[in-house]
């Protein structure tokens, strides 16, 4: 297994974030893994990038040109990301917040309405875990059950008020993945 | 110790925690801005000395004051910051006091940006600063490598009272990887007998790179080029993948390194007997075990994120043995593997 | 009294010219933009645009050159004052400005603009002071408050580790050489507004061949500060201006008349 | 009576920072809660403007990334007008 | 009255031991000696010799570290204080200072002299201006007098190119951190007196932890001014004090009492 | 116009100012002063632009800011002021302004001494600051090559857009030797298109360094670096005496160079046929020349006053073809013929 | 009556700077005309000791290279030059 | 022709200037020159030397180990030089201000006692001078009319009073040192 993820989107958006999920995860299962922000200009702005590379084997670049799998959570991100996912890749989109057609034929396309799910969760900031459950249902990278050992542990006490939330999340998009799965 | 997931930044930073360094001093930069940052919570919490200074030539000053008394003692930066330091470095090199300083390097020249970068090869390899020497200079290309030469930078330094670079780029400072990192080690409770520690009971010590007379000086340099030719005899290294039966041999340190070994296992793959040559250490450059490969490998590719620096070491190494190829990127470009590996094919189509 | 008189609709705001038609980079609500579009209103109004050249630093304004409509030039970090003595030197009919951040004018590059002042060298410095080191993402300054979270004084700067803030319109109005030193801030429309003149006559000084002159804005950085931007003007409000107090600090004699002036 | 007054906003420039209005003497500025420009902001928008808007410009003196121009309505100078033609 | 009286010979006037007994390079007349004496003779009331570590500047005391008879380090130009800050930093109990001319003090280590202060950083600095740069041959210093005549201001120094002289002591008076800073002169036996008390409040300053302090010395240069000794110390007087008033600039609360112990 | 005895840096500075610079920058160092105290006095009487500069950090901004005009400027140093003005440098070399740096090198590294020396050759070839780049390098021997060097400075700097060093040592800066001056020529009344000169009638000029996106860097980098390759295809520059039918060249620049002369010219004396090659550019160094030598030379001894520096690059012009030996004198001393002719015998005597 | 002292003057060291003679309160210092040190200098000589000398240091607190010891005659407590014994 | 001078002394008796006026001498006689001061610490001091080659070709090394003449105007630089004198060279002694003994017995050795002639003279800087001529007359690298010529040159109008005094001690130190030449 080696599977490099590209996740992108706008700041606040909880890019950074879903991949160091990942990153974690992979760890917990003793994979090899790397995660990579794409650190932009100097000051803030608006796109929010990062990479993960998890691997059964040392990892030796921790970024790549052409991703297995991208994580578009917003239009700007699948604009500049889809011509760059590799064959038979995995494209997951949050299809609440793009408007551009995916043109592409070659891939395994996701297309979530995270945000507006994430919204009637009652947090706008739970896309990033819809995305991420729908990604997982598709490329079983690690396990769900780890995942979601590793996020409860992230969150820490201090966000225990947001455990619950977030385990949805990921389930609601492993479920809307898995759907999707089925169809394709 | 259990392995952790970490940014290479913090990872430097913890590791040389650990290895007990005594006091920071450091400006931001990016891209290495998150070694400070954990610097400036670490240090004070464990009693020890923080100061963000008001820029690098002061950092590395400050550097100097403290590495004279003895103490394990750091800065870091990135290229321009570097480039500020060099009057400091080239004080420091010449009153044989042990320091660290970690460059994370990024795209140059001028402010160019902060993209990861190799492009200071030649600044901190030749002469960090004006004047007769060099820097031992280490080249991790993991974190967790990162994690190991950290200690190890300060042993060095400790060992020959000598300026010793941990280079990085913005890529590795930047990423996080699993590490593990090494127990905390005890602070020191000595100095040694050269130090600053006041003339109780002892004539004054004195740490200078003054000699006025030409002569004096003279036996300065002889007395550092003598100990620069035991560290480039005793403290090469290198790793190498595959360079047994390898007819051409990637050569590329740090995360240019790492890549290439990517593009060098595809290359077998496709039944191509290429090999990777990573140097570890930078200065001294590992021409040893590189010149004893030129025996049966045909060619070497140099591998840099710069327009071509290494490329004369490596050369040197070879001695017109061999031919040596280039390929690079600037700017801060991170080149893929993928096109490595089509640099190595092209190569490889030109052996006889 | 119903009217009929006609109307017509004046624009009564616009963007300057000397203030190039692009998107900044800023985050929202940071005031690097309202001091930005005051400096080119001055240079409106001064007729000036045409002849002037803009010195950017580095920090959150590096782009600075882009968004002044006026020649311009990237500086090292902390040293345009340095690069701006090169240019004025050689184009003494020149205007000649520096736009600098608090890490870049008071900390690495307090040398420079010491110097410049000691030297009265003719030029204008624009100095946001945003007690933060913006662009690096959020380091203590010289000017970061006592007690200030920030990302390298984690429990808040200490004085006792760290000293204390620096007033550098108060150091540069000690300096002899200095025509013009103000500070002021970019809180509200009135101080904003109080600002542009104080602009103003640092531009007339130099016109006026009288030295050194540096307005001090207090500006806000709602990214690293991490609070609104409404809450971060209100901070500058309560928390900046008790310590860093508004005002003039210097005005040369013969600067005096150009205040009336307007 | 107040002047009358009317502003424009560049809606794709704004970053829905609130300081317009904030700034706004009649809170006649609100920010947009049902779109967001091609940078992911919410603009600002002008609530109501016929009724209340001074022209005062205080907004466009707050905004830090120059998205509004303001107008005004003056008594026309009747020569003025005709020589423009 | 003829004594019947016994009377013993005792020294009033002896090398203190914190002064090493060697010879200097300094020029004939020069008052760069007698710096070296009084910081010697404090250090030796203080009875602190054998753990203090003193700074020495890249200028005419380039040596002083042979002449303290001290633990002693050699800064890069301009950076003793920085240089001091690190020591100070990981030996707080220890005495450091630094000893600096006005050209490594004021035009190249400015920077660092006044983040020292602004630190507050715990440590002395024995500032000798002596109004040129005596080390490489009588160029202009940044405290060069105007119309004072150098090898790089042959006309004599010029206020429209060069500015004016900067007063140094004033200027670090105004940040906060600083504890003690004063003015004094070396022209005569009663100001070299005056001088040893403020340097003497300066170390004590340090001993209790009080921050950063300074003295600055009006000093000769018979050399490149070239006049002779006499002369040198008589336009101190004339010339120099004059545009370098002497005196304490700032004595912070906890200083005074230290000042009265003495 | 006349021979006069002039000192070589005093030489320099009036060299520099009848090639029409408009503006020196400068900070006081020994051994290059007297070039400061010439220009302090010329400058302001010819109504051009002289500052003392608070530092050489400064000075070498102000160069940049004054060039960014087009219009000559220029400012000089020794070598721990050159390691001040690193990072200047490398803005200088991104941005394309043209200026020149005179380095009047004394003994390193630290504070050193200030007797002659070569130790900064790294760091004036290599990478003078971070990133990737060189600048032009001009190595004088003689007071009259000073002179005439200083203008090709200029008029290389106009040319390319381009970072110049003139680089001397203090023998060469503190010798009065004949030489004759070249006439004043009138400065210059215009500026070059990309010029700051006001933004009157055209859209705005921007002289800047950064580029945030990597491949825009790369972009800036890929046009150095063709620009640097055509220096290095034609300015390289060298002298020779008597190498056409030499068995062993001895390889010197400035003062080591014109020492080595003398030694070698005993040498002819004694019957051994040996020949000197001088690099006169020493970036790009004249590789051409001398690797074209290598055909029938046996063996090369390079001269340096320093620990070895040059002699990389003389190995890298050989490829390994045929030996290198190395004699250098550090710290100040400057070798006297009678040592340098004891080297070459030594050598001389290994030759096959 | 003024106390009574008595200097001496290292001359090797001495570098006939005249700063000496110039502090000195009696005047009894003179730079010698008839010899220099190894130095080259014509070192300070105290002219008429026994007479003037007043053992005030003035001289050595003036003198920037240490040259000068001065010592004064006090009278002896008795007690102390015993135990000193 | 090739001669490798060194003069050496205090500094303010006038060291420098010796070697300047040979070195004038010799360009204004269209000869190879170089003069360089041994320019010690950064700070002023007690020694004052320089070197100034001679020749009738380029001149190579301006600074030399084994100098063909030593001028040394007092006791240290006797003591430093005697013993780098090349075999047969010139050694000229100020014998007012020397006290060490001259050991060597294959130069040529003059010894002038110069600083008390040039006292008597009324001018004790005119050491130099005396000394300059003395050397002259044993080596006569450059013509005594061409020296003259070029003292009052570099003398200029502003020092025209001192004009008679130094071609006096020129002069005299000319005829001492033929004097002592006979003897030899
Ligand atoms: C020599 C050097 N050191 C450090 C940096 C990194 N750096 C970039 S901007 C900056 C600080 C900017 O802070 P400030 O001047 O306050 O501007 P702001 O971003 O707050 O507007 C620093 C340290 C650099 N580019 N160059
Ligand atoms: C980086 C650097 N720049 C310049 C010099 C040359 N330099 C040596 S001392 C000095 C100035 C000394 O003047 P000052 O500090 O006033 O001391 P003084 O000699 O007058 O006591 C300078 C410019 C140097 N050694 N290093
Ligand atoms: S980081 Fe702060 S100073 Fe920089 S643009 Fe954002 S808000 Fe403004
Ligand atoms: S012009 Fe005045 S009234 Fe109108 S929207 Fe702006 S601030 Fe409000
Ligand atoms: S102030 Fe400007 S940027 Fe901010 S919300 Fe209003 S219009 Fe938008
Ligand atoms: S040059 Fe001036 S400052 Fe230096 S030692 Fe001589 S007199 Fe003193
Ligand atoms: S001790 Fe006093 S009286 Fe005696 S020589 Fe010295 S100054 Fe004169
Ligand atoms: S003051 Fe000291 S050095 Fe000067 S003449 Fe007197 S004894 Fe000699
Ligand atoms: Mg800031
Ligand atoms: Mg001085």
């Amino acid at each position: 297994m080696h599977e490099e993820v590209i996740f992108a989107g706008f700041g606040g958006q909880g890019v950074l974030f879903a991949g160091q999920l990942l990153a974690y995860t992979a760890l917990a299962e003793d994979k090899h893994v790397t995660w990579i922000p794409s650190y932009g200009p100097e000051m803030r702005g608006g796109t929010a990038n990062c990479t993960v590379v998890v691997s059964d084997e040392p990892v030796g670049s921790p970024v790549t040109k052409y991703p297995s799998i991208v994580v578009a959570f917003n239009n700007p991100s699948l604009e500049k990301y889809e011509d760059e996912v590799k064959p038979d890749g995995l494209l997951v989109v949050n299809e609440s917040l793009v408007i551009h057609q995916v043109q592409r034929d070659d891939l395994d396309l996701v297309l979530v309405p995270a945000t507006a799910l994430a919204t009637e969760l009652g947090e706008t900031r739970m896309t990033n875990m819809i995305l991420f459950g729908a990604m997982l249902a598709h490329r079983p990278m690690v396990a769900l059950d780890t995942a979601e050992h590793v996020l409860l542990d992230k969150l820490g006490e201090r966000k225990a008020h947001l455990h619950e939330l977030n385990l949805m999340a990921l389930r609601k998009g492993m479920e809307l993945g898995l759907a999707q799965k089925t169809e394709a | 110790m259990p392995v952790e997931l970490m940014k290479g930044n913090t990872a430097l930073a913890e590791a040389a925690v650990r290895a007990g360094v005594e006091a920071f001093f450091g400006y931001p930069i990016t891209p290495q801005t998150e070694l400070l940052e954990h610097m400036s919570k670490r240090m004070p919490e464990l009693g020890r000395a923080f100061v963000q200074a008001e820029s690098e030539v002061a950092s590395i000053n400050m550097v100097y004051g403290a590495a004279c008394t003895g103490t394990r003692v750091m800065t870091s930066s990135s290229s321009p910051g570097i480039s500020l330091m060099q009057e400091g470095f080239s004080y420091i090199a010449c009153s044989e006091v042990p320091c660290v300083v970690v460059d994370v390097m990024r795209g140059g020249p001028g402010l160019g940006n902060i993209q990861p970068s190799q492009s200071d090869y030649f600044q901190v390899t030749r002469s960090a600063g004006h004047g007769d020497y060099h820097a031992i200079v280490l080249a991790p290309s993991s974190v967790q490598e990162a994690v190991d030469l950290m200690g190890d930078a300060f042993d060095l330094a400790d060992q020959y009272r000598h300026l010793v670079f941990v280079v990085a780029d913005g890529l590795l400072g930047q990423m996080m990887e699993p590490a593990e990192l090494p127990p905390m080690q005890p602070l020191r409770t000595e100095r040694p007998d050269w130090a600053l520690t006041g003339a109780n009971g002892r004539d004054p010590n004195i740490i200078t790179s003054l000699e006025l007379s030409a002569p004096a000086l003279e036996a300065v340099n002889d007395r550092l080029q003598a100990k620069l030719k035991v560290i480039r005899e005793t403290e090469q290294r290198s790793t190498e993948n595959m360079t047994k039966d390898a007819r051409l041999v990637v050569v590329g340190y740090g995360t240019a390194g790492r890549i290439a070994e990517t593009a060098v296992k595809q290359a077998r793959r496709e039944g191509m007997q290429v090999g990777l040559f990573r140097p570890i250490t930078l200065w001294p450059f590992p021409e040893q075990r590189l010149s004893a490969l030129t025996d049966h490998v045909e060619a070497l590719l140099v591998v840099e994120m710069n327009a071509g620096q290494m490329v004369e070491d490596v050369k040197l190494a070879a001695g017109g043995q061999i031919p040596v190829e280039f390929y690079g990127r600037t700017g801060g470009v991170v080149p893929v593997p993928e096109e490595i590996y089509d640099a190595i094919v092209e190569s490889y189509e030109k052996l006889a | 009294m119903t009217s009929a008189v006609m109307v017509e609709e004046k624009v009564v705001y616009e963007r300057p010219e000397s203030l190039a038609d692009v998107a900044t980079h800023y985050c929202p609500g940071c005031t690097h933009g309202i001091a930005h579009r005051i400096v080119a209103e001055v240079l409106d109004e001064l007729g000036v645009r045409d002849r002037t050249i803009g010195v950017s630093p580095v920090g959150c304004a590096v782009l600075a050159y882009k968004y002044f409509n006026t020649d311009g030039a990237e500086a090292a970090h902390g040293r345009a004052p340095a690069m701006a003595t090169g240019i004025k030197r050689v184009m003494p009919d020149h205007v000649v400005f520096t736009y600098q951040g608090d890490g870049d004018l008071a900390a690495i590059g307090i040398a420079e603009i010491i110097h410049a002042a000691t030297r009265g060298e003719n030029i204008t410095t624009i100095f946001v002071n945003n007690a933060i080191y913006g662009m690096t993402g959020g380091q203590m300054a010289p000017t970061t408050l006592i007690g200030q979270e920030t990302t390298s004084s984690p429990g808040g700067r200490s004085q006792t580790l760290t000293g204390f803030p620096v007033r550098m319109a108060e150091l540069m109005a000690g300096i002899t050489g200095s025509a013009y030193i103000a500070r002021r801030s970019l809180h509200n429309v009135k101080e904003i507004n109080t600002a542009k003149r104080a602009i103003k006559t640092a531009f007339l000084a130099q016109l006026n061949g009288l030295g050194f002159s540096m307005v001090e804005l207090l500006s806000t950085c709602p990214t690293n500060w991490k609070v609104s931007p409404a809450e971060a003007l209100a901070w500058v409000e309560s928390d900046m201006v008790p310590y860093y107090p508004l005002g003039d600090y210097k005005v040369a004699e013969e600067v005096k008349p150009l205040m009336k002036r307007r | 009576m107040a002047a009358k007054g009317r502003i424009e906003i560049n809606e794709e420039r704004c970053k829905g920072c609130t300081l317009c209005a904030l700034a706004c003497p009649q809170t006649i500025i609100e920010m947009a809660t049902d779109r967001v420009n091609a940078k992911g902001y919410y603009p600002a928008l002008l609530v109501d403007p016929d009724v209340k808007c001074t022209g005062c410009a205080l907004c466009a003196v707050a905004c830090p990334d120059v998205c509004i121009t303001v107008y005004r309505q003056v008594p026309s100078k009747t020569r003025r007008a005709e020589a423009a033609v």
